[in-house]
């Protein structure tokens, strides 16, 4: 049998939608996390029910979003309501399984920055700031994130932190009165993380081919390794094809790393 | 009572020099040939709140309008970085306030309904509380964990762009309706666009829609396309070409000039602004109907 | 994933005695078919919310189901006194716990969010304040007067009913939408009860009509004219002539009794009431049709 | 020319619609005053706006309204919003001009009981409750209740506050941030009462007929009279035509006092 090829963001798609579970509920951004929600619906996952920050609940677009207030989203879909019903009755409310994140730098305790490098007054880089990410972090039972395994990005400590993780570990998350189970998976095209019971994130799976080192030396802290590191699964051509043939024929987000 | 004026009317009579605006819509309904008369006009020392400052408020800040602006994302909506505001901001150039989106939503909600402030559950994403000493903390009266405070955002003026309003300001709008009816109850002054103006009798065929009442409204004008590059549900389609065109646009402040010479400066007003796209993106942003299923209110 | 079961079993499974109970609707959709069924399991103990108790907690009242009433507004609308609930609260047989609609419904906005509590700006009548302990006031962190917060209201159950569901209890309700959708959402356990069960692409027609997501709904129940001697806008009119009625029935334990053993234990379903009102009824509570203008969400 | 007869109800009607301006908002209750709200508008006021507590804005009903959510005021009406939106957005807002109240009790201050008689944890008689009105009275512009003039329901002071008019007196109004004037205006069968500066009731008109003797013998504290007490201007016949053959045709709401 050939090997596929497929692209380091294919890659991390298709393991992103392995996480999801039949009956999710999931609060998802356009670009990567979008597609991972539409193979899992096509896959395992039919009945998966796709939120939109912009107010959308259960999504079923025909053609594939280019923004998160992309038309095709409402078009169709089962119902669409303010900004503030959505944060408060549907996040805030714990009426969401799974927060797809994003964001330029995740650390350790798995907490995110999304908003500047180089100090908060006078940045260096001022990057968009949280929009709902902040409340996705903190209210949704389960959050993934999906990211090239770049030491940059994966610093020690974040500047900032637009969303919580599990903070400085421990029982800090707890402590601070958030709900859902925090940052449970971080999907990167060497392998996957999850936190252990401090809250510290661990290898925890290493994509086909990949080893232990790579993620080690791509990876800002010292990279502890969970006791059993699992292989994922290799990609099969059906979900290869779903994504290149239905969900993104011209490719936008399925080129390069993110 | 009649409020249907010109947008130009309506831009110079309700928007003045130092007004804290707030053009609402979040992705859908963007309120550009409004941001283009503000720019037109040459409204100064603005203050622009918005969750997502988007493209009209990257315009306004290239064309001078903005002191200061306040929001909860501060990119190009699916294409990536917001230049203009974002090297504003890097240059100390452009003041600024953040909040989250809820935090952001939370501000405008307060404001709607004539509260102080109003509550949201902690985040534990304490850096932008500390950075922004608006967003406070207080013990939650029934014995619960501290909730987080923002106080309520009143603009001196929304502009909200809607489908369809009767001429007395009464208006419906459908599609993602993100954060309009609660920018237009906490505004002084209503400033509506609508892609078209119909019989008050349409808009009585189906209350529950009416989102915004005439009784809050200061001016209703009648401008078609007025989202465009954003888009109207139903109407036309969001030119996400542009939003990338944009992006390139935006690397110069003389590619930002000469654009807004040609498509602000240059033009009189939104139908000339569309006449001149024309028919090749007309006819790329034109959209297919699909209908709602009608509702049967009774014959009482 | 489909929820369509009978209202026998919905109130069999998810109703307990003892529970808080929150049948929503203001004045419009009550849901009496549910609350008749509930009388006939026989539930005890139950803590019975509404702004308006109205008939339906008059008569669940006299059959012995509460234990409490928490409520804003006791009595029969546009008839006079509500003379069940009044004279058990009278009689010191009933608990109670009142507010002011507003205090009731920000206590049902409070959990339907998720909040602990919320905010209502002060109206100076002070004398409900100090009767009920659950009213408080704080601080404005910002300065201004002080404000009154009320608790979260997040009842073990919420029974709504609606026009129209499909099977997996998305729902879409209109003419007055009251309190359905923070009781929905605020309620742990959500029983809906719908005039029809349509196929999930009339709701995709219109998801700005849907105010109730299936997956918040625990049993969807297809129960036509459930809100009869309530109404369901465009399906058929309040009889306004059993309200009349129930102030006399009302008088005595007697006729109560009476009305109890014909019309709720007396019958097996809501269909065999209906069928039970008989044919004159019917018609007098028939409405002609007058529809919504649709609308274009545009085919993207 | 002959005397037009009327009842005690039909002159309190009237003399309430004329209280009303042209464009007013007004929040109003079914029965009398949506009967004056709707003579008004059929007269001097055609701009009215009517708002009820059940969330609609800008009702025309067909039929008279039986109750505060009868159907016909849902057809046809310009907007039909949640009764959160309606406290929050309209009434705590600002956005009401004139609250037409009820109530069993008024007293010296304006201030009104529709709670208990005889003590609240043990009432004698349990009246309905607030309802709405405890925040139409402290928050719409201006406030106006009709009531037949009885000494019972004008008792020097409520035996509990339901809805607050210039509460003790004086600045105490202004002292707990209401907006609005509070209770500008009261109606009966006999005149017309008005707050003075520190918001005591004074009779300020009577109607052809009536006398000062008769208003203050009905009224329960030291009915003090307006420097000029005016005579009302008498119904006229288009007035008790419209409210006779237009607005109730069978008299539910116009025989007797109320």
């Amino acid at each position: 049998m050939p090997e596929l090829k497929y692209s380091s963001a294919e890659l991390m798609i298709v393991n992103a939608a392995r996480l999801l579970k039949d009956g999710d509920v999931v609060f998802v951004g356009v670009g990567q996390p979008n597609l991972a929600c539409n193979l899992a619906k096509r896959t395992h996952a039919p009945n998966l029910v796709m939120i939109y920050e912009a107010g959308v609940i259960g999504a079923e677009p025909e053609r594939l979003p280019l923004s998160i207030g992309d038309p095709t989203l409402v078009s169709g879909a089962l119902s669409v309501v303010s900004m503030y019903d959505i944060f408060a009755n549907y996040l805030q409310r714990g009426n969401v399984d799974v927060g797809f994140m994003g964001g330029a730098q995740i650390d350790r305790y798995g907490n995110i920055n999304a908003t500047v490098i180089g100090g908060y007054e006078h940045p260096k880089v001022r990057l968009p700031g949280s929009g709902g990410s902040q409340e996705i972090a903190a209210w949704a039972n389960r959050c993934y994130i999906m990211t090239p395994h770049q030491k940059r990005r994966f610093p020690e400590k974040v500047e900032f932190m637009t969303s919580a993780g599990f903070m400085g570990g421990g029982s800090d998350r707890e402590n601070a009165g958030l709900r859902g189970g925090g940052m449970v998976g971080v999907v990167t095209d060497i392998g996957m993380m999850a936190p252990d019971k401090t809250g510290e994130m661990l290898l925890t799976a290493l994509h086909p081919g990949k080893t232990v080192e790579e993620a080690k030396t791509n990876t800002g802290w010292d990279l502890k390794v969970a006791g059993q590191v699992k292989v994922t699964e290799p990609i099969t051509k059906k979900e290869l094809k779903i994504l290149q043939e239905e969900l993104d024929p011209t490719g936008i987000y399925l080129k390069g790393a993110a | 009572m009649p409020k249907l004026i010109t947008l130009k009317k309506a831009i110079s009579e309700f928007v003045n020099d130092g007004d804290a605006v707030y053009a609402a819509g979040f992705t859908h309904l963007i309120p550009f040939a409004a941001g283009h008369e503000i720019i037109r006009q040459g409204r100064k020392n603005l203050t622009l709140a918005r969750a997502t400052p988007d493209l009209i408020y990257d315009q306004m800040v290239a064309a001078g309008c903005a002191r200061k602006v306040i929001f909860s994302y501060m990119g190009n909506p699916g294409v990536g970085s917001l230049r203009i505001v974002r090297a504003a901001i890097e240059k100390g150039e452009l003041e600024w306030e953040e909040y989250s989106h809820f935090g952001m939503i939370t501000r405008l909600q307060a404001g709607a309904s004539g509260l102080p402030f109003l509550p949201m559950n902690q985040t534990g994403a304490t850096d932008l509380e500390k950075s922004n000493l608006q967003i406070k903390r207080i013990p939650d009266p029934y014995g619960g964990k501290d909730v987080i405070v923002v106080p309520a955002l009143n603009p001196d003026v929304a502009i909200v762009h809607v489908q369809r309003a009767d001429k007395n300001g009464n208006a419906q709008l459908w599609g993602i309706i993100g954060e309009q009816k609660e920018a237009a109850f906490a505004a002084r002054e209503v400033i509506l666009t609508a892609e078209e103006i119909v019989d008050e009798s349409v808009i009585r065929s189906d209350p529950n829609r009416t989102m915004i009442p005439g009784i809050v409204v200061s001016a209703v004008c009648h401008v078609p396309f007025a989202s465009h590059p954003s888009y109207s549900q139903g109407y036309y389609d969001r030119d996400n070409e542009f939003y990338l065109a944009w992006d390139k646009i935006s690397e110069s402040r003389e590619s930002v000039r000469k654009y807004l010479d040609e498509w602000v400066y240059g033009v009189k007003d939104r139908s000339a602004y569309w006449k001149k796209l024309g028919e090749k993106t007309h006819k790329r942003l034109k959209v297919k109907a699909r209908y709602s299923e009608r509702i049967n209110y009774g014959q009482y």
